[in-house]
């Protein structure tokens, strides 16, 4: 079962929800303000969206919601944590990764697609993952900050960097492997009729554990 | 050069969102009576000695703040 | 402030002397000072319609599938399995000249609203702007912040902005234009309406505070001429708060499902006063409400003040009182404030108290169905004389001229405005902005939505009846080259001063040529909005009626994209009609006498276009408009990275029949072995074969003579052209 | 109730788009010579009196500055 967190003003938790069940997996909503994961969880979400309206600093807030003990300890306990767009800034400002996202090079939202190669296979997320992935990018605080030298890279945009991200790194795990973050969409890329399915492949991997 | 600090808040009677989400969050950590929370910039810039007050006030009416829905104020370092 | 404080309170307010009088005969006596604070903002233009309420009589609002015509928060129409949807388009023009940022970002969380209002989930935004020409820095701040402010409120909501149409001319500078539509899902079976019902059910403000944002906003800032006294208006600047919609779009949602709403009403203009009088008019009912009740931003807020603020992000339900409650707590579960401010009542009036004593007590109907109506002027302005092509200078370099057009700001590609637009948020979107009309799924069904805006400002002025009709069929074979069948229409009639000059006349005459062409596609419109005054001392916009049409693909996947598919397919034009410079883009000016556009003959190629893309005949589809069939040709090589080679039969002039406009003309292709098929499909419109797709070329021949685009050169033109206006 | 000024500024060496493309602005504006141009965040509450200083440093660890890109600074107001 993956369970996919709502906090107010996350957007895509239903297009995440939709994309596990595609997968293969059943999948649930936690909520931002309990204090547990729902019973059954093998695999948490944070899907993209603007959590607290990106006030402050882009999940800042969101990072300290109760839930985010329950995500922790499920993390700490080997789970899978999959942080998409703003759940991937949630996750740096929880400390779960490393780093931070910045605002965009260009100052303004980018909504497209990019295309990715996956830099590290040794990830439960990318182990079966293809070499590279096109899946779309939409944020206005997507450029992350961080040691490419310390963190584990797992995603980096393909020719140009349309961020401006350092070392034009798009996704990155915990040490361990079993918390990633990536500003790509995912869940955009898992019907042919919306042009790219290569996002299905980061979902099978939640749909496994 | 001098050190000028621009100081940008938004206008009282004027929403201000994230002053309000902040206070809202501020609470839900604990903090119950935090109040009045306002949200604005900080802007830190070095301009030419001399009407380096009058400079930044050019830059304040031209680009650094909105008039509409802003205030601002200028402090001159030393 | 000089002449201004010594006139009386209602004429400051904006009432006339005879609609002063008027209130006493509605209501029996002389109107207290915030009764007439509330009169005076009903009974502006901008919430009463009095000048074009008349006139929009002439629209088609009824046919079949329309589950709720104008009058509502929005108009719905029937798709098929239980499913409604929900549009509307509205006017944000003048808080956007006065503030862009703000002024157009509160203008999308406007018109999500009224979706919102009919409990339906809004799952597409679309956006039409007009501004003066980016060489004016004034422009450029207006287009570049309007655009941010869409953005911004747009992608923190979620729902995607998946279309729209942007266009610069020096018409514009003094009143750039800023309108939003949104599009929403909701089973038919569960709409709500705004009507209350119910006499002791407890009235429920949701959302954000009352402070003294846009006070006076509705006449003050959308029913005067904008002038050199802006300042003056500036104060009541509204700041949109999307965090906050977000959060009531998610609640109202919940109280919907949960079928704990009896009524839903959005607070828009005029705020409580509009949103409360509408209810209770609406419902035969009154309403009693206490002001000490409505939880402020500011302590030492006036009776008027409360009344008539125009803090967003709020929502006004009727609810059970067995439920009050349970609908206060969920209100709680999405962090959102909700407070029970008053009660529905019988007899029909609008009563206000404060601190014990009543400050309001009218009946409902008199703000709202005792709105006057003004008859405007019908002076009818000059026929238009035909373009004299001899005033036109012939280009020595066709190529140039070309590779000019596709630079041109209003034709060149529109990517720095939508990439800056979350498009795709919901993962239902299936045909992203760039091509005729976007295409949505439609949540939990094969279905799929079609999408567009249009306008034909320059026809409009010159031959409004005709532009009024251009105007639709354009949005329609927008629709039709996607492969969707036209559903529904939202208006947003952008005027100057219908009482001055021809004004009034063209507002006619341009509903009368849009109701003739909707008429003929069996189109109803079932929502809009009208903002007049779109003028300056110096300046009068053109008549822009900007049409919001929504179409439906039976099959999702069956539709059809602009850009050309594989070397090989075959090139053809579909629909007649002459090319004309007359009010073309390369003309560059409202001047000539462009062709009347023939109802049968368009009717007609938007059925074949339908019907092909259903059979699976098309490869690609694209309308020829603004530049001509150059534009056209270029546009779908560019998005498909695919040359194309035509011929083109000549006819006056190698510029016209490249860069004319005029007559329904579509550039489609299709495989080799589906051409038969589709000759035999035609039936009476013409159908031609001119070229084949292929290449790293655009190249047309004209007789003898050869024009050719590398496309490199082209997607430089296309593409620099708006960042460099804009100097990024 | 005692008022707080918390600001929060990009930590040297954290690149501040923001405060650059202002610094451009300007530049294009004709302010020629001005430099150094920083952006941060200028934060006021009311906060209980008593150890205001020390409930508005819990603020900024638990919530307002993420140290890793930012230093933020206190002033009581009084
Ligand atoms: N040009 C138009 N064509 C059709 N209906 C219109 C037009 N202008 C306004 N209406 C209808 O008149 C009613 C009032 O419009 P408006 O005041 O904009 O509604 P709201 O206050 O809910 O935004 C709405 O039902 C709207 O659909
Ligand atoms: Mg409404």
């Amino acid at each position: 079962m993956v369970a996919v967190v709502r906090f107010p003003g996350t957007l895509d938790h239903d297009s995440a929800a939709r994309a596990a069940r595609a997968a293969g997996s059943e999948a649930t909503y936690a909520w931002y303000a309990d204090s547990e994961l729902p019973a059954g969880t093998r695999a948490v979400v944070l899907p993209g969206g603007f959590s607290y309206g990106d006030h402050l600093r882009p999940g800042a807030i969101a990072s300290r919601a109760p839930i985010m003990a329950a995500v922790r300890r499920h993390a700490e306990a080997g789970g899978l944590v999959l942080g998409i767009c703003n759940g991937f800034q949630v996750l740096c400002e929880a400390g779960l990764l490393p780093g931070a996202l910045r605002p965009n090079a260009s100052l303004s939202f980018v909504c497209r697609q990019a295309e990715l190669e996956v830099a590290d296979t040794e990830t439960p997320f990318t182990r079966k993952a293809p070499a590279t992935l096109s899946i779309p990018i939409k944020n206005h605080d997507g450029a992350w900050f961080g040691d490419p030298a310390t963190a584990r890279i797992v995603l980096r945009y393909k020719g140009e960097n349309p961020l401006g991200a350092v070392d034009a790194v798009a996704g990155v795990a915990n040490a361990a492997g079993n918390v990633m973050g990536l500003m790509p969409h995912p869940e955009e890329a898992c019907d042919p009729l919306l042009g790219s399915t290569d996002g299905l492949a980061l979902f099978r991997a939640l749909a496994a554990a | 050069m001098t050190r000028v600090v621009v100081t940008v808040m938004p206008k009282d009677g004027v929403l201000d969102p994230q002053g309000q989400a902040v206070e809202r969050a501020l609470r839900q950590l604990g903090f119950d009576e935090v109040d009045g929370v306002r949200i604005g910039k900080r802007i830190e810039l070095d301009v030419p000695a001399g009407d380096a007050e009058g400079t930044a006030r050019r830059m304040c009416e031209q680009l650094l703040a909105n008039p509409l829905i802003e205030d601002f104020t200028i402090k001159v370092d030393g | 402030m000089s002449a201004e404080s010594t006139l009386p309170l209602h004429r400051q307010l904006g009432l006339t002397n005879d609609e002063f009088a008027h209130i006493p005969t509605l209501i029996g006596r002389a109107p207290s000072d915030p009764e007439l604070v509330m009169f005076s903002l009903m009974w502006s233009e901008h919430c009463s319609y009095k000048h074009s309420r008349p006139l929009l009589k002439r629209f088609p609002v009824t046919g079949k599938g329309v589950l709720q015509g104008p009058g509502e928060n929005a108009g719905a129409v029937d798709v098929g399995d239980g499913w409604a949807i929900c549009l509307k388009i509205e006017s944000h023009n003048h808080p956007s000249a006065v503030e862009p940022f703000e002024g157009a970002a509160t203008g999308v969380g406007g018109i999500v609203r009224d979706i919102l209002a009919m409990g339906s989930r809004p799952i597409a935004l679309l956006n039409s702007l007009r501004f003066g020409e980016l060489t004016s820095r004034r422009s450029r701040h207006l287009f570049s912040r309007a655009v941010a402010g869409i953005g911004h409120y747009g992608n923190c909501i979620g729902v995607p902005t998946v279309g729209g149409e942007v266009m610069f001319d020096a018409r514009y500078e003094d009143s750039c234009l800023v309108n939003a539509m949104c599009v929403g899902v909701v089973r038919a079976d569960r709409m709500l309406r705004a009507a209350a019902k119910g006499v002791g059910n407890p009235l429920v403000l949701i959302g954000n505070r009352t402070g003294r944002d846009g006070i006076g906003g509705a006449s003050v800032l959308a029913s005067a001429e904008l002038s050199d006294d802006d300042a003056d208006k500036r104060p009541s600047v509204q700041v949109g708060d999307p965090f906050t919609e977000r959060k009531l779009i998610d609640c109202c949602l919940d109280l919907a499902d949960a079928d704990l709403l009896v009524s839903l009403q959005d607070l828009g203009a005029a705020g409580l006063t509009s949103a409360a009088s509408e209810m209770a008019a609406k419902g035969g009912l009154g309403l009693d409400i206490e002001l000490d009740r409505v939880p402020l931003r500011e302590a030492d807020m006036a009776p008027a003040e409360i009344l008539v603020s125009e803090s967003q992000e709020r929502m006004l339900a009727v609810v059970a009182s067995a439920d009050l409650d349970e609908v206060i707590a969920r209100c709680r579960r999405w962090d959102l404030d909700a407070t029970a401010i008053g009660v529905v009542t019988d007899g029909g009036r609008f009563v206000a108290r404060c601190r014990g004593e009543i400050v309001v007590d009218l009946p409902a109907s008199a703000l709202t169905d005792d709105a006057p109506t003004y008859a405007v002027p019908i002076a009818p302005a000059l026929a238009p004389t035909p373009l004299d092509l001899a005033d036109v200078p012939e280009p020595a370099d066709l190529a140039a001229a070309w590779r000019g057009l596709l630079g041109r700001p209003s034709i060149a590609s529109k990517r720095w405005v939508w990439q800056q637009y979350d498009h795709l948020v919901g993962a239902g979107t299936i045909r992203r902005p760039g091509g005729d009309a976007a295409v949505v799924r439609i949540p939990e069904t094969p279905r799929a939505l079609a999408l567009t805006t249009d306008s034909a400002e320059m026809h409009c002025e010159l031959d409004p009846r005709g532009g009024g009709r251009a105007t639709v069929f354009e949005a329609a074979r927008n629709l039709a080259c996607v492969g969707a069948r036209p559903l529904a229409a939202s208006d947003c009639l952008n005027f100057p001063n219908p009482e001055k000059g021809s004004t009034g006349w063209r507002l006619q005459q341009v509903i009368e040529g849009m109701s003739e062409a909707l008429e003929a596609l069996k189109v109803p419109v079932v929502s809009g909005n009208v903002s007049l005054y779109n003028e300056s001392p110096e300046r009068m916009i053109y008549p822009t009626p900007v049409v919001g049409m929504v179409g439906l693909l039976e099959r999702a996947e069956a539709s059809v994209g602009q850009a050309f598919r594989t070397a090989g397919d075959l090139v053809l034009i579909a629909g007649g009609g002459a090319p004309r410079l007359d009010a073309s883009a390369y003309l560059g000016r409202a001047d000539g006498a462009p062709a009347m556009p023939d109802v049968a003959a368009e009717v007609a190629l938007i059925d074949f276009l339908i019907g092909a893309a259903e059979a699976g005949l098309l490869e690609s589809a694209h309308d020829v408009s603004a530049g001509g069939i150059a534009v056209t040709l270029a546009e779908s090589a560019l998005a498909a990275d695919i040359g194309v080679s035509v011929a083109l039969t000549q006819g006056r002039r190698a510029d016209e029949d490249l860069f004319g406009e005029g007559g329904g003309r579509v550039v489609v292709t299709c495989r080799p072995d589906a051409e038969a098929a589709l000759m035999s499909r035609a039936g009476g419109v013409p159908l031609a074969r001119v070229g084949t797709v292929g290449g790293a070329r655009v190249e047309v021949q004209l007789g003898a003579t050869h024009v050719h685009l590398e496309l490199g050169d082209a997607r430089v033109a296309y593409e620099s052209a708006i960042p460099e206006a804009l100097g990024r």
